[in-house]
């Protein structure tokens, strides 16, 4: 295992809504440059695990750290400018903005001056986006929303990149689609860390996987070796 | 025709402050979906301090500084002094509620409201304060100005109308042009999302209660200038400004103003023309009736999402 | 099925229960009153809004009064008098005057009452304190059919230092034919029952005088004017104003200047006030001349300003002043003929009509008609407000 | 648009796809009921409440099992006896009072706690039920309709009054209806205050209100409302708790009914409700009338006692004050709403009197002061600081000028001269000394929120000192500002502290 400090580190989560325990007992690590899955079910945690991540949501015991820092209370926003960045569930647009207006709330903690330089790589790798600049969010269609909400994330030059479902309401072409761009901004050293119901997919481009089930991490490992384990073939991949 | 002119006068002039009221009351319920009951309390407490300054400055017909520096003074420390509260009432009564039902908020702003004018009534008794504006430089805030037709146009209400229409663009470029201001647009349609995005949720709410504080100081003052003031105006010039909001569509800014604008014109046509005894009741009536065919107000967006 | 027996159950235990209430205590209510004593502390209760819209006149009456008991219990009557104070804020309605008084008349040391300062607080209080034998003397409530008419809304244990409407009106709107040649009137009310009815008064006399008049009426809350100025016609001769808040008449004023609106301003006795309402060449009506030029009532003036410094004299304290002035005395002749005890609050009551104070602090002698509980041979004076805004008596 | 992740918890509470693994560890873990889309917030608060334990919560329990009609009967026979502890008219009043504020309180509850809608018009309601009694048993148009046939009337009344406002709500949700209700209001206050010139005629005598209106009376035996003495006649009083009991169990029995479930389904998830084929809209408007009926039913009951209607009985204040004890009581529990319409009637009364409410105010904020430190030293320290900064603040003063603490503390009695000799009370306050020490105090309170440990005790010794100061000083000089005052700051508190009321345990999510 390499020792570096990790990027982004849970551990010891525990977190409830009320009540009801969510996460149980959750420890991740994502390192520089990884990419990371995290699958499960419906209801299995993984859209509170992001939240946990993001700070929307407090754990009750454990502590989240980016790039060592322990940032269990520190609010949303200010964790995402320590390099994280999110794509929602759903995509999440500003509806009633211009798509410019949406990569410009992306950058939102970018100092004005390099913001120039990140439309112009934004645009680069979704040339679409560049033409529909001035249309309104709220009328694209859901694959153009995919490559805002992409853009949009992007924007903040993030060093974590957070997919809530990827490939959620995205037509098969578009899913291969959106997986090709977020192998592609793996590749240029954006750690990643995606989570998707989509198993078969997710994990032939990822590094590592975790697993997901009612609020525990039932597995984790390599990519490869997740895709050949018995239980998970037979509760996600179907066979 | 005379009487046209003037009653559109009057409309503006009322409209204007009414405008500047329903902004606040739309950028809260923008991005807090809370309807702001305590908002027509901080005009009314903007007005007080205005009235506070002006006597210290020794009042007006014996002020120490010039009619224009006075003015602004006046307005200023009206304003920052409605910021302050805004941010103290965000801070105090309405955050810790933040993931409360939201009935929860709405109860606490009616308590704000309430402890508001009860405050200002215990402090400073329940009677009118006239601003006297009239004396300052020997009435040329009234008498002066310029003619259309037969109608006088007086200084003092193109300085409201023009003092209230500079702040509407203001406000305006703040909001569409600032990066803050297009968080707040952004948060207003989507919190959490705009938290993913880094945006400081609590720096955007504090930023438009700031904001519509200032601009309710702005519009306690313009409106004493001409009319006296007492604690109890606040209810009545929150409701004013709410159904400015309203029948604008409220969380729209250009809804806000155009709201205020046409129930200046309303109250000022139906008193000239039908009634001064009815004009209240003609227009809340018109109001419900709008309410059921438009909820959503001129220029709201229809709420997509069903309950 | 078990439950809803027991509902049944329950219920008409409770019927009946409130009923065999109603039949036990309703014939046998003894509350008699007791004796008070003298040399103990007694009350004066003041019923008047101290807060909300209104709230500025109780508090002006309640600083006059609270001089009155300190100026004169003590030293003038020998007497150990409390002045206690029941709010009925205007936006609680008149009946909060009912409610208020009833805890007075619960309290069996409040031996007369001041007010209530409205005229719908006395029309609904009056029948309750008449039941407790309580003089309730009220200082500013001026409708005329408390006092006057077929059927009277008050009781015959209600005085009124002031005159009625029945006089100011006529007042009023006499001078604005016979002095101002009016032909053309203009009349406001606000939608409450001091302005509506005073603006009735005036009105009748006008139309009987073959004087065009137009009403126009506003919410009490209204600051704003332009648009009822507007509707003034310009060759209008007077605005009659009957307001309680002489800053609306200021404000009044000053937008018919500002519309270029030549009509005379003229208030009634809530307009007047020199440090509010300051309008060159308007009038208001006063129910006494100008008190601050009586020497009697410049000292008290002068006393009153000492305890209330940041205070401007008004039109609505004085008459309090005096209203305690003559409450106090029949208490004391009320004490004198109990011989130290007062057995029955009746017998407040009983001496107020005889009371005659002089100099009253509202100028002259102060009695109450034979006829009626109002003063005698009131009158209403008119000041004309000259260019240094000061009032000038002019009729 | 409310709390933006309400559906992701449906999500996520519920176990509803057969899971792997994990399966009977979740099992094993679930809790016991899970409250499915209950807000957190809530639940949090009812996780507290859950805790209790010990005598009280062995109390509970026992008391639990004795039905509800057995404790309404004993409270009604409890507040009939009322009278037998005080001769005073006043006291009898202010129960009156209490059981009127009872009767509105558990109307607005069918709206707002039940209907879970937000009803800014509803004091109008009381004013429709008061002005149609007025105008249909009074001299004004001399129709005198026997009361036991009116009371009934004007309930239907204020029901089809109720049903007509509530009709929008098939559009209008949530804080529309809010909007369109205040409206209304407004348009009621306006008609009423204007009645005296509609096109020439006298409709409702306008602001001087209507006069003479009949006394209630059964089968020819009237019951006067003062006695001949002139004090309250107590027979009003229990008319009023026979009316309360039976509108009591008649909500309750609402409740308990088909209608009763279907709005706390309809509160709890209203898109389900509609998606299971509920009549949602009538079941709104039912609340709405329903609550309206009880208004005005309410409105009769003062109309009679008072003798007379006017127009500014029914504004604004009286409806922040039953909301107040809606909200304190507890939005959706009668018991809760009665609890707070008691509690808020008797403390707006007793802050009436300066005497009264001095004994109040020390006396909540010593038990505010023991139940937040409990007996313990920070107690003793808290105590001890603020009585030794005072007696040396008034020594220092008096030392200083005379005239600074020789005034006299409003009213007079044992406390009054007590706390003469500990706060400092000037003969004459400079002008800016109310406002600026009302400011500090508010500062310093909302400080005392923000820090903790020691440095909370700290500073609450002076503001503690400062409060009495402000107390003795402003806000005694004008109780009847101060009521209001409290009033508005106990909704702030209440809505922050306990949101739910002091009863109320489900949650309140307008629609």
């Amino acid at each position: 295992m390499d020792e570096t400090t990790p990027l982004l580190q849970l551990e010891g989560i525990n977190t409830y809504y009320g009540q009801i325990h969510i996460l149980q007992d959750s420890n991740m690590v994502i390192r520089e440059g990884e990419l990371v899955c995290l699958l499960g079910g419906n209801a299995s945690g993984k859209s509170t695990t992001l939240k946990t991540i993001l700070g929307i949501v407090r754990p009750r015991t454990g502590t989240v750290s980016l790039n060592g820092e322990d940032v269990t209370r520190v609010p949303t926003a200010h964790r995402i400018k320590r390099g994280m960045a999110i794509v929602p569930e759903n995509r999440r647009l500003f509806g009633p903005m211009t798509v410019r207006e949406n990569l410009e709330m992306g950058a939102y903690l970018r100092p004005k001056a390099d913001l120039r330089e990140e439309f112009d790589r934004v645009y680069e790798l979704f040339p679409l986006l560049y033409e529909r600049r001035s249309q309104l969010a709220g009328t694209l269609s859901g694959g153009e929303q995919q490559m805002v909400a992409m853009g949009r994330a992007l924007m903040s030059k993030p060093k974590l990149l957070l997919m809530d479902e990827p490939s959620m309401g995205l037509a098969p072409v578009l899913v291969e689609r959106s997986f090709e761009i977020i192998k592609q901004v793996n590749d240029a050293g954006v750690a990643m860390l995606v989570v998707e119901q989509n198993a078969n997919v997710s994990l032939s481009i990822a590094d590592r996987g975790y697993v997901l089930s009612t609020g525990r991490i039932v597995l984790e490992g390599r990519a490869e070796d997740l895709l050949e384990n018995e239980d998970l073939r037979k509760a996600y991949l179907g066979r | 025709m005379d009487t046209f002119v003037q009653l559109t006068l009057n409309g503006l002039t009322l409209g204007s402050v009414y405008a500047l009221i329903a902004l606040g009351y739309s950028l809260v319920y923008g991005i807090l979906k809370l309807l702001n009951f305590a908002h027509g309390d901080v005009f009314m407490v903007g007005s007080f301090i205005g009235f506070g300054v002006l006597q210290l400055l020794g009042g007006a017909t014996d002020p120490v500084l010039p009619l224009w520096p006075l003015l602004i003074v006046i307005t200023v420390s009206a304003m920052a002094g409605c910021a302050v509260l805004g941010v103290v009432i965000e801070r105090f009564a309405y955050r810790p509620l933040r993931d409360a039902p939201r009935i929860a908020p709405l109860i606490s702003a009616l308590g704000v409201s309430f402890f508001l004018a009860y405050s200002m009534q215990v402090l400073f008794g329940a009677e009118q304060r006239d601003y006297d504006a009239f004396s300052l430089d020997n009435g040329k805030l009234f008498l002066s100005g310029f003619d259309i037709g037969n109608v006088r146009v007086p200084l003092l209400r193109i300085v409201i109308i023009v003092a209230a229409f500079l702040l509407m663009i203001v406000l305006w470029l703040l909001v569409t042009r600032t990066r803050t201001g297009k968080a707040m647009k952004a948060t207003s349609y989507d919190r959490e999302a705009a938290a993913m995005m880094g945006i400081d949720i609590d720096r955007v709410i504090v930023v438009a209660f700031v904001l519509g504080s200032a601009l309710a100081g702005a519009a306690g003052v313009l409106f004493a200038l001409r009319a006296p003031t007492f604690p109890a105006i606040g209810f009545l010039a929150g409701l004013k400004g709410f159904t400015a909001a309203v029948i604008g569509g409220i969380g729209s800014v250009p809804g806000a103003m155009a709201g205020g604008l046409i129930l200046g014109f309303a109250e000022a046509y139906t008193q000239g023309y039908i009634s001064t005894k009815w004009s209240d009741l003609l227009v809340f009536v018109i109001l419900i009736g709008f309410m059921i065919f438009r909820p959503q107000g001129l220029f709201g967006r229809p709420d997509i999402k069903k309950v | 099925m078990k439950r809803r027996l027991a509902v049944l159950a329950a219920l008409s235990t409770l019927v009946v229960a409130a009923l065999a209430s109603t039949a036990g205590t309703g014939t046998a209510a003894t509350d008699a009153s007791q004796a008070v004593s003298c040399s103990k502390r007694l009350k004066v209760a003041m019923i008047t809004p101290v807060t909300g819209g209104g709230g500025f006149i109780g508090q002006e009456q309640v600083t006059w009064a609270k001089f009155a008991v300190k100026n004169l219990a003590k030293k003038t009557y020998g007497l150990n008098v409390q002045l206690v104070v029941g709010d009925t804020p205007v936006e609680k309605g008149p009946g909060e005057a009912l409610v208020v008084a009833q805890k007075f008349i619960a309290d069996q040391s409040v031996v007369a009452i001041i007010g209530p300062a409205t005229s719908g607080g006395v029309a609904s209080a009056s029948q309750a304190l008449a039941a407790a034998g309580l003089a309730h003397i009220s200082p500013s409530a001026t409708r005329t059919s408390l006092t006057k008419g077929s059927k009277l809304e008050a009781t015959k244990f209600f005085f009124r230092v002031v005159p009625g409407d029945y006089i100011q009106g006529p007042t009023d709107a006499n001078y604005m034919v016979d002095k101002l040649k009016a032909d053309k009137v203009v009349l406001v009310d606000f939608q409450e029952p001091y302005s509506v009815g005073l603006a009735d008064a005036a009105e009748a006399v006008l139309k009987r005088k073959g004087v065009s008049t137009t009403r126009l009426s506003t919410s009490v809350n209204t600051t704003d004017f332009s648009s009822l100025v507007t509707r003034v016609p310009s060759d209008a001769d007077v605005v009659f104003f009957p307001t309680q808040q002489p800053a609306d008449a200021q404000t009044f004023g000053t937008q018919m200047r500002e519309q270029g609106k030549r009509a005379v301003m003229f208030g009634g006795d809530g307009a007047n006030s020199p440090s509010a309402f300051k309008i060159p060449g308007s009038y208001v009506s006063n129910f006494a001349p100008d008190i601050s030029g009586i020497p009697t009532s410049r000292a008290l003036i002068a006393g009153w300003q000492k305890d209330n410094p940041s205070l401007k004299l008004g039109s609505f304290g004085p008459p309090s002043y005096l209203a305690v002035q003559v409450a106090l005395n029949a208490i004391k002749r009320a004490c004198t003929a109990g011989k130290g005890q007062i057995k029955d609050r009746k017998d407040v009551f009983r001496n107020v009509k005889r009371i005659r104070v002089n100099p009253s602090i509202l100028g002259g002698t102060f009695r109450f008609s034979t006829k009626s509980n109002d003063p005698l041979n009131a009158k209403f004076y008119i000041f004309q407000i000259q260019s240094d805004g000061s009032y000038k008596l002019v009729s | 648009m409310s709390g933006f992740d309400h559906d992701d918890r449906h999500q996520q509470g519920s176990p509803s796809e057969p899971q792997p693994g994990a399966r009977k560890a979740s099992e094993a873990e679930a809790p016991t009921s899970p409250a499915v889309g209950r807000d957190e917030w809530v639940a949090r608060h009812g996780e507290r409440r859950a805790r209790r334990g010990g005598v009280l919560g062995t109390l509970e329990e026992r008391l639990a099992v004795v039905p509800w009609w057995v404790w309404l009967t004993l409270f009604v026979a409890a507040a009939c006896t009322v009278p037998l502890f005080s001769e005073s008219g006043y006291v009898r009043r202010v129960a009156f009072d209490t059981v009127v504020f009872m009767l509105l309180a558990l109307g607005l509850n069918v709206v707002v706690g039940w209907g879970g809608l937000l009803d800014l018009g509803y004091v109008a309601f009381f004013g429709i039920g008061a002005y149609a009694y007025a105008l249909l048993a009074s001299d004004k148009y001399d129709i005198h309709v026997p009361t036991i046939a009116l009371i009934p009337l004007v309930a239907l009344i204020g029901g089809i009054a109720g049903w007509l406002v509530g009709l929008p709500s098939r559009r209008l949700t949530g804080d529309y209806l809010a909007i369109v209700t205040l409206f209304f209001f407004q348009v009621f206050l306006t008609a009423t205050n204007n009645g005296d010139d509609v096109f020439g005629r006298n409709l409702t005598n306008g602001p001087n209100g209507i006069l003479d209106v009949d006394v209630f009376s059964f089968f020819g035996w009237s019951l006067p409302r003062v006695t001949s003495t002139g004090q309250f006649s107590v027979r009003y009083l229990y008319v009023a708790l026979a009316i309360f009991g039976l509108v009591y169990v008649a909500l309750r029995l609402l409740n308990d009914s088909r209608t009763g479930r279907a709005w706390r389904s309809l509160r709890e998830d209203a898109l389900a409700a509609e998606v299971m084929g509920m009549p949602v809209n009538t079941l709104k408007l039912m609340a709405f009338a329903f609550g309206a009926s009880v208004a005005a039913l309410t409105g009769s009951v003062a109309a009679a006692l008072n003798g007379s209607v006017f127009p500014q009985n029914f504004e604004f204040p009286l409806l922040i004050t039953v909301y107040t004890m809606v909200i304190l009581g507890g939005a959706g529990s009668q018991v809760g709403v009665v609890l707070g319409a008691i509690i808020v009637s008797v403390l707006l009364e007793v802050l009436r009197e300066p005497g009264d409410a001095r004994g109040l105010f020390y006396l909540v904020i010593l038990l505010a002061l023991v139940g937040v430190f409990r007996p313990s030293l920070r107690l003793a320290i808290v105590l001890g600081g603020t009585a030794v900064l005072g007696f040396v603040a008034h020594l220092v003063a008096g030392r200083v000028d005379d005239a600074w603490t020789a005034g006299v503390a409003e009213d007079s009695g044992r406390i009054a001269g007590w706390v003469s000799d500990w706060v400092i009370v000037p003969t004459q306050l400079a002008g800016w000394v109310p406002a600026v020490s009302y400011v500090t105090l508010i500062a310093l309170a909302l400080g005392l929120t923000l820090v903790e440990g020691w440095r909370r005790v700290a500073l609450l010794i002076p503001t503690l000192y400062l409060a009495a100061f402000v107390w003795e000083n402003v806000l005694l000089d004008a109780p009847e500002s101060t009521r209001y005052v409290v009033l508005g700051g106990l909704l702030v508190a209440m809505m922050i502290a306990r949101p739910q009321g002091l009863l109320g345990e489900k949650r309140v999510e307008i629609v």
